[in-house]
């Protein structure tokens, strides 16, 4: 089973370099710690930032340097700063090649809910349905099922749309799925020491696999 | 060159009536007008409509504003960590509407472009489509969305001059610019006014000619919401 | 009768303190000369510049530096610089207060015609058709009759349009004249020495006028 | 950081096609592309539509590109002086598109923002006009214009760095931050080309995610279209 750390790990494998790339809250900004040696790339924060770096060092943080989550953060060099607007059009215009953010629920059509649970107070979509809708490459990290031990990959979101058609590949703690363009998961790698089955009993939605399926390397 | 300079966030504010729809510039707490915000808070302001991303935080920044009531309603993509917000909307206080982030940053730019609409593929198939025209350009739906109207866009910026040409720095930039172009009447506040001349025409990132207010404010407190630092080894 | 400059000085009085104004070429090019002392303008070239300044001195050229015109000029204390769509969304956004321009012909109702002749090369329209798209206050700067004696002050354009009911005001050889809302050119001023009967007989639209028409002031 | 350099011109356009759609940036001879433009005349690229607000002068710039029939289509605003270009369109040789000069803009921006059409109050009731689609928002008249598609752009900044990210100068910059936005590729030729990290994130016009090549190039002329000056007393 992959802890948060070990689904940063594998989704920082789906980066190619010179690949521009967003991350989301949560588990998405940990994939940055795990880039491989080699691998340029350079991370869009929808606020306005391309070529975001590290958190500052103590006594180093700028209030006029944040990141989409309200951190204080640093820059790199060749980095480049923008208004919205701009950080949008970039985002609908396909510059950014891989969008990589948390669900609440992913469908097996690639819907994805992730910003409303009715009946509690909605804190808002951000820009989470820009990207969505825009993103020609999506990978969502999340757990696999949710607090109550539902599967969150469902054959139809039950939970406000954030974006309809969009997720191409899920990492959860059991394993890498692609979307499939006709409808389904497809389990494309176990995590260390997860069954087959354990992953059936998990997946609510339709789960399409190859009669082999590797685990994931470590 | 036309000169914009008033004395104050006072002075600049003087007109804002209540009822009105003002855009404030900012994402989080980072890069928002904190004095005119203290001067609309000291006038007492009501019923206002804010367009801005976020609601800031219970003691800072738009937040001020809710624990004042002066807000009748937020556009706002995220509204964050906010007890009197929650309490408000709850209560039925106050009027949100949410909007995606990008969505917001355009309506603002297609404002101040002279566009009456722009297209866009956020929130098709969600419930931010509903009763929104869509349309099919190259097999891909978009939804229709107008323009935004204010009388107001209050932004910061980091550096002015008098003829109202504004310098951002670093992300403090987000939306300021664009709600700069947008507003019937641009107020924009500024750490440093400097004479016409003193900066660079190549480096201005809002042309003078959206600003109708300029001054220098006082006393930034530049709060962060989130420190996030790495410890040295 | 006015000759060029007398055309561009009277315009000039037009201008009004703090306005943006965009000069085409021809005689609106000369108003800059005329600006008033105390009113404080910033001409707004379309190519991406606020706050134009005079030709530069012999031997300062810029190549990096010119007006619509294509016109090596200068930069003026406040001056910034912007690229041609942001130009042109603040002229659809009618952040420019006057634009000033030459005409082929006006028609009563305002239309304006200025890019094309049938027949002839065409060049094309530039940032014309923008320009009285969207320009809050038009002034056309233009001889009142062509080169064949034809009256340019029309009931209608013959020439093809470059916009429709924009033309605020023209000021010609022989006097000023205002587009009445209901169609027809207001007689407001007459230029030095010009008869009303003068005036009559080249203006082919009709002619509106107050029963004194004073003489412009030199 | 990414690193975009390119070793020359002509490595730059290697893979541009006869019959291929090009944006070029500049207006009139200001801040064009003159060493991209050597390299498909010496290149020999034929049947190019090239979008490019004016299309330079008999002996410089787009107008070297004509002499050698090159050009199948312009889509310009203006096209200036130019007894070549007038002789081939007469003559039927070349076809030419002729687009408001802030629709032309604009369909570039549009495509850089990933919006498919934009509407313009340009050329509303005009022959702009025809066969397009109109639409009244707020009591005015808008035409719908779509973003263009081009399979190039090539635009000419001042300084550029390693990461792809460019500033102009002065007026040179006119069209060419919106059509290095909207390139399916991208390819900039700077005066000067810096290592990422040496020019100032807050300054950068055009932010290296749009340019996908980038390389100095040499012997820039600059030449001066249209001389004025004022003599000293």
């Amino acid at each position: 089973m992959l802890d948060k750390d070990g689904i940063a790990k594998r989704i920082a494998k789906e980066i190619k370099d010179g690949y521009y790339v967003n991350l989301g809250i949560g588990i998405p900004t940990l994939v940055a710690n795990y880039i491989p040696n080699g691998i340029n790339v350079a991370l869009q924060s929808e606020n306005g930032l391309l070529g975001m770096g590290p958190f500052p060092f103590e006594g180093e943080e700028n209030a006029d340097l944040i990141n989409a989550g309200k951190q204080t953060i640093t820059t790199l060099p060749g980095s480049s700063i923008f208004d919205s607007a701009e950080s949008f059009g970039m985002i609908r215009a396909q510059k950014v090649d891989l969008t990589i953010l948390g669900a609440m629920e992913v469908s097996e059509n690639g819907d994805i809910a992730n910003w409303k649970i009715p009946g509690k107070m909605v804190k808002g979509m951000g820009g989470a349905m820009d990207l969505v809708a825009s993103a020609k490459n999506i990978i969502v990290a999340m757990q696999h099922v949710n607090q109550a031990g539902e599967s969150k990959l469902l054959p139809a979101c039950t939970l406000p749309l954030t974006g309809v058609r969009c997720v191409k590949k899920i990492v959860t703690e059991l394993g890498l799925f692609e979307v499939h363009p006709l409808g389904g998961f497809k389990l494309l790698e176990r995590a260390p020491g997860i069954s087959i089955n354990q992953i059936k009993n998990a997946t609510a939605g339709k789960l399409i696999m190859d009669t082999e399926v590797p685990e994931m390397e470590a | 060159m036309i000169n914009k300079v008033v004395v104050s966030a006072d002075a600049a504010i003087q007109d804002i009536q209540d009822g009105m729809t003002l855009m404030l510039g900012g994402f989080g707490l980072c890069g928002i007008p904190e004095n005119c915000i203290a001067a609309l808070i000291k006038k007492g302001i009501k019923q206002l409509t804010c367009i801005s991303n976020n609601a800031g935080v219970d003691d800072f920044g738009i937040g001020l504003m809710l624990k004042t009531r002066q807000v009748k309603k937020m556009i706002s993509s995220y509204v964050g960590e906010n007890a009197e917000f929650e309490r408000q909307l709850l209560s039925g206080e106050l009027e949100v509407e949410l909007i995606p982030q990008g969505t917001l940053a355009t309506r603002c730019m297609a404002s101040g472009y002279g566009m009456p609409a722009i297209f866009t593929p956020a929130g098709v198939g969600t419930e931010i489509a509903e009763g929104k025209e869509i349309r099919n350009f190259h097999g891909k739906d978009y939804l229709l969305e107008m323009a935004f109207d204010a009388d107001f866009a209050i932004v910061k910026a980091w550096k002015g001059d008098t003829a109202g040409n504004l310098i951002y720095h670093s992300t403090a930039r987000n939306f300021n610019p664009v709600m700069a172009m947008a507003g019937k009447i641009t107020i924009a506040e500024v750490e440093q006014l400097v004479e016409a001349g003193e900066l660079d025409p190549d480096q201005i990132h809002t042309p003078g000619i959206y600003v109708h207010r300029i001054f220098q404010g006082e006393h930034y407190e530049k709060r962060i919401e989130n420190r996030t630092v790495r410890t040295r080894n």
